[in-house]
């Protein structure tokens, strides 16, 4: 378990204060480099807690994915965030599955989810929505309250 | 020796016909009461009340039960195996009624005395078997046909140390006393295979279950995994096969398969008791008194049994049969033979 | 020989829990028999929703002020409500929650600024179909028309009281002014007292 | 043949081997879980798990409904430690927000969530003897489970749904009837445990069908994000009540079981002493109950916390549970992430079900205490 060394991965890096935002490490990763970056990660003894994604196009023009990393003997959590293109179909990343058995998951939900892309996961299918539906659910641009026909929002 | 239907009725027809009924009355009244009975010993152990809505304490819950499976819409799934399909409950269910009528329940009267009835009842045993593997293998469902071939190997792998057990009587019935018996003014020279003739020897001496207790558990065992229950409950394990083999059965053929398992459990209740607890012999009641008892405590016990131990795995339950039971029942064999042959000289 | 001695150990283990069950089998019975015996239920039982009843003015208090409809995560609250002649503030006229969507949450409970709305401790309304629109104004629309009454009349008769303190208040003000008058006159004359009018 | 053929079963197809859909509709899948199974007899050749049946859009819920609107949905999360999971959003929030919390308010937290815990433990214990055939002990579990149902109920309104929390504090007041009655709960846990240890721990079946049966590996637990009790039994003492105290848990002093073993038999002893460490946790809390106000004066509704991204993570009685929140500084969340721990669990499962019996399936599936709405959120 050699230590963590994040030098020369294009990490734009920064120390966050736990107590207040629960992360102690944020780290800003180019798409191409992250899978260096998990390689990283592992090499150094920490697990993929949970893989994300956020619908930043309005505001930061980008599809947004968000890697958090932590150490189970001790407190020690990194976030890592990877700003892809903002149209969908087009947002693509470089899948971890082969690193972290546990992204083929995450992965495989975040394109259920956001319609990001991973190449090179084994298995990209839809994992909670049925095949054959085309939308991508958590999307801004999906199901608002306004414009969802009368009928079929829960909510009037 | 008791007097079979044959002596008393003369016509070979009429006697079957009334044999065949008051089978059919006991075990139809035995089936509704084991049912109720078996949902009042679950409810007494898990701290609940049981049925207790149709009749005084549930009594006529099983009843209801009968007309709503009746009642029941028959569901007959697509692509299954017609013949089998169909047959598999009765398959289950025909030998029972033969086997019943051979067990001797009092001094005085019996069905039929047949001079080999152990072997016979085993026969029709055996049955069962392919009763089941037929529904299993006719309902076209995979988790039926899983039950099915579990219980081919569970029953026929539980026959052998049901038959040692069984064996280790026959040879201290044969060899005790010199193997004679008077009644009254006749002799009668005692016939290991004769269920009466076995009754008779513990009637005189000590219950078997006293000198074979290894024998008689090895029996009780064999008895639940004969029957599908309890620990052995494999080929209808509600947890991983749904229903087992008779998952795609629906209104009475299902109620058939319940009338089978309830029946058989009742067969190898009183076949225990025959064999270790002195059939008919007790103080002070009549006869058949005492044998419904013993058998009903039995059959008791095979209900606590039930709610109180997990499922074996399946290779578990052949180790079990095969490395623990098989060999037991040698070697009890053996010693029994060796301390008869030491005891009559 | 551990052959034999874990059949035996093992048999022993299966002894113990025979045991345990056959002790529970003389053991008394935790069913509650449903239909026959009511369920106690705690007072803070979440169930269906009602207006209060105040006792001292025999109705509830809703003044449609919308917040309960705002903080509603489903939605299923509908309220109309509006001044009413010769009272203070608005009163609810229509007030309906739809039972189908409601989750029982109590955030309506807790924001309603006026604690008009509490628990029901109802515990088997179920129904055939999902119309469920619950109208809680009904219990209470027979006591309206005397509640109105009642609290137009204390209304009324406050008023009154209000208006006469503030002559009192007005009449003493005025008798100061004058008495400092009356001082002043042994003083230089200072001419700042207005007559006030008695009303 | 198949409808949903995975690419990954599709491979070597030759004709001894077929394919078994176990669930949705089935009686021990926790839930609702269809395990996609290719078998050769009773031994599985490889299991892919297929889920999304109870999937109800949690997440898309949180964007479209205000801070104090998403409360009612954290306690249905995972129904089993509904109280767990929303006093977590509630400490989450706080947190964000920078919101105090009484004294008494953090202990009643505790002593509540210690509550949910055990009785999470207890259906867990239940169902998972259900699963490998044992039916007597599912009823003992659950005449237990409903004392702290009916002392739940009590202070909260419900027996599972609980919405318990406020921003600030907690709804209502304890009072000394659900004291007394925890602590009769407490000394009738404590008489109860030697009896389940004779009558299921030490028998020979339950040994036999739960001793080297289902081994998750410290590789594989690493690998998949594996946390809670199933970790645990590999040895791994993370517990984020003590990795990350919150609610003031660090005052409480309390050991976190582990054992070596990593199989059926570990876990189940792993929960037993958790129940147990569960019930010292109450004991000192309800011992050292400051006075003072539960919640605070005005009720909070209205809430816009800082922009930026936050973490608050709560032991669940199934591990570590996570809230990554996002916030734009308005009303509504831009996004909450939930991080369930059964997500890992389940997707460990394809590599840890592979080789074992069908018999052996249910058995690790009960132990490893998955709970499906979770999952699919």
């Amino acid at each position: 378990m050699s230590s963590l060394d994040l030098s020369n991965l294009e990490l734009g890096s920064e120390e966050a204060e736990y107590s207040s935002v629960g992360f102690h490490y944020i780290h800003r990763a180019q798409a191409g480099r992250i899978v260096a970056v998990a390689e990283a990660f592992r090499e150094a003894g920490y697990h993929l807690e949970m893989l994300t994604a956020e619908d930043r196009r309005t505001d930061l023009e980008a599809m947004r994915l968000v890697y958090t990393f932590s150490r189970l003997d001790q407190l020690d959590r990194h976030m890592v965030t990877v700003d892809l293109a903002p149209e969908i179909p087009g947002a693509q990343a470089p899948s971890l599955a082969g690193i972290y058995p546990a992204a083929n998951w995450y992965e495989r939900e975040v394109f259920d989810m956001y319609g990001i892309r991973f190449d090179g996961h084994p298995d990209l299918r839809r994992i909670l929505l049925p095949d054959d539906v085309e939308f991508h659910a958590l999307l801004k641009d999906f199901g608002r309250i306004e414009d969802a026909p009368d009928e079929g929002a829960a909510n009037k | 020796m008791p007097r079979t239907l044959l002596d008393i009725f003369g016509n070979p027809f009429i006697a079957t016909g009334v044999g065949i009924g008051a089978v059919m009355t006991v075990l139809s009244i035995n089936v509704l009461f084991c049912i109720w009975f078996e949902r009042k010993v679950s409810a007494w152990i898990q701290r609940r009340l049981g049925p207790m809505e149709v009749g005084p304490q549930g009594t006529l819950q099983t009843v209801a039960d009968m007309v709503k499976l009746l009642g029941k819409q028959l569901l007959t799934p697509a692509g299954i195996d017609k013949p089998l399909y169909h047959l598999a409950p009765l398959i289950i269910f025909a030998p029972v009624v033969a086997s019943a009528s051979l067990l001797p329940f009092s001094k005085s009267v019996a069905l039929s005395d047949l001079n080999i009835g152990l072997i016979l009842v085993f026969m029709f045993g055996g049955f069962a078997v392919v009763g089941i593997f037929m529904a299993g293998w006719g309902s076209n469902n995979k988790y039926a046909l899983l039950g099915a071939m579990r219980s081919v190997a569970q029953n026929i792998s539980y026959e052998v140390p049901l038959l040692l057990s069984a064996l280790s009587v026959v040879l201290m019935v044969g060899a005790q006393g010199g193997g004679q018996i008077e009644i009254g003014d006749e002799v009668i020279q005692l016939n290991g295979l004769n269920l009466s003739h076995i009754t008779l020897a513990q009637t005189s001496g000590l219950w078997f279950i006293v000198f074979q207790p290894i024998a008689a558990v090895i029996f009780f065992i064999a008895i639940l995994a004969e029957t599908n229950r309890a620990p052995f409950d494999l080929p209808e394990a509600e947890s991983e096969l749904i229903a087992g083999f008779h998952t795609e059965y629906s209104g009475m053929r299902f109620g058939l398969f319940f009338f089978g398992e309830y029946s058989n459990m009742f067969i190898g209740a009183m076949l225990a008791t025959v064999l270790f607890l002195g059939g008919w012999d007790g103080p002070l009641l009549p006869g058949p008194v005492w044998f419904f008892f013993k058998s009903y405590l039995l059959i008791f016990v095979m209900m606590w049994v039930r709610w109180t131990f997990p499922r074996l795995r399946f290779d578990q339950l052949m180790a079990f049969c095969w490395a623990v039971l098989t060999p037991l029942a040698i070697v009890n064999i053996l010693v029994t033979a060796f301390a008869l042959k030491v005891v009559n000289g | 020989m551990s052959y034999l001695g874990s059949i035996f150990s093992g048999f022993k283990t299966l002894l113990t829990g025979l045991g345990i069950t056959g002790k529970e089998i003389g053991g008394k019975s935790v069913t509650e028999l449903y239909p026959h015996v009511e369920p106690e239920l705690p007072e803070a039982f979440r169930s269906v929703i009602q207006l209060v009843r105040f006792e001292e003015s025999g109705s509830h208090d809703c003044v449609a002020c919308m917040q309960c409809v705002k903080i509603c995560p489903s939605t299923c609250i509908t309220i109309e409500g509006g001044k009413i002649e010769g009272i203070k503030g608005k009163r609810a006229s229509e007030f309906e929650i739809d039972f189908a969507l409601c989750s029982l949450c109590g955030l309506c409970i807790d924001t309603c600024p006026t604690d008009t709305l509490e628990w029901a401790n109802i515990y088997d309304d179920a129904g055939q179909e999902r119309e469920w629109v619950y109208d809680l104004l009904k219990p209470h629309e027979a006591f309206e028309e005397q509640y109105l009454t009642t609290r137009r009349a204390i209304e009324a008769k406050e008023a009154a009281e209000k208006a006469a303190k503030k002559a009192a208040v007005a009449k003493a003000k005025a008798e100061k002014a004058a008495s400092e008058a009356a001082s002043q006159e042994a003083s230089p004359e200072k001419s700042d007292t207005t007559s006030e009018a008695d009303s | 043949m198949n409808p949903h053929p995975a690419p990954a079963l599709e491979r070597a197809h030759d004709d001894e081997t077929y394919y078994l859909n176990m669930g949705p509709q089935h009686p021990s899948m926790h839930g609702v879980l269809r395990l996609l199974l290719r078998l050769r007899g009773e031994l599985i050749l490889e299991c892919d798990p297929v889920i999304g049946y109870a999937h109800r859009a949690h997440e898309k819920m949180a964007e479209n409904r205000s801070w104090i609107q998403f409360l009612p949905n954290t306690s249905r999360i995972d129904y089993l430690s509904g109280m767990i999971y929303n006093l977590g959003y509630c400490q989450a929030v706080e947190k964000m927000a920078s919101i105090e919390v009484p004294v008494r308010a953090q202990a009643i937290r505790v002593i509540v969530s210690e509550l949910n815990r055990i009785q999470s433990h207890l259906l867990w214990f239940g169902t998972f003897l259900l699963d490998i055939g044992g039916i007597t002990p599912f009823l003992y579990c659950f005449d237990d489970r409903e004392k702290i149902l009916s002392i739940l109920e009590r202070v909260t309104g419900s027996r599972l749904t609980y919405s318990y929390g406020r921003f600030g504090g907690v709804s209502q007041d304890i009072d000394d009837v659900f004291i007394e009655q925890t602590r009769s709960f407490l000394t009738r846990m404590r008489k109860q445990a030697p009896m389940y240890h004779q009558l299921v721990h030490e028998n020979v079946i339950f040994r036999k069908r739960c001793e080297g049966v289902g081994v998750i590996s410290r590789e594989v637990a690493h690998d998949y994000g594996i946390t809670g009790p199933t970790l645990r039994a590999i040895g791994v003492d993370y517990d984020v009540r003590r990795a990350e105290p919150y609610s003031g848990y660090e005052q409480y002093d309390f050991e976190i079981p582990t054992r070596t073993g990593g199989d059926c038999l570990a876990r189940f002893e792993v929960r037993i002493e958790e129940m147990e460490q569960s019930c010292r946790i109450i004991e000192q809390a309800l011992d050292a109950l400051p006075d003072g106000p539960v919640k605070p004066a005005k009720f909070i509704k209205k809430l816009k916390p800082p922009a930026g991204e936050f973490y608050f993570a709560v032991e669940s009685a199934r591990g570590h549970f996570g809230m990554h929140m996002v916030s734009d500084g308005g009303d509504v969340p831009s996004k909450i992430k939930l991080r369930t721990p059964s997500f890992s669990l389940l997707s460990s499962m394809s590599e840890v079900l592979e080789g074992t019996m069908v018999a052996d399936t249910i058995a690790i599936l009960g132990s490893v205490d998955v709970v499906l709405p979770e999952i699919d959120r």
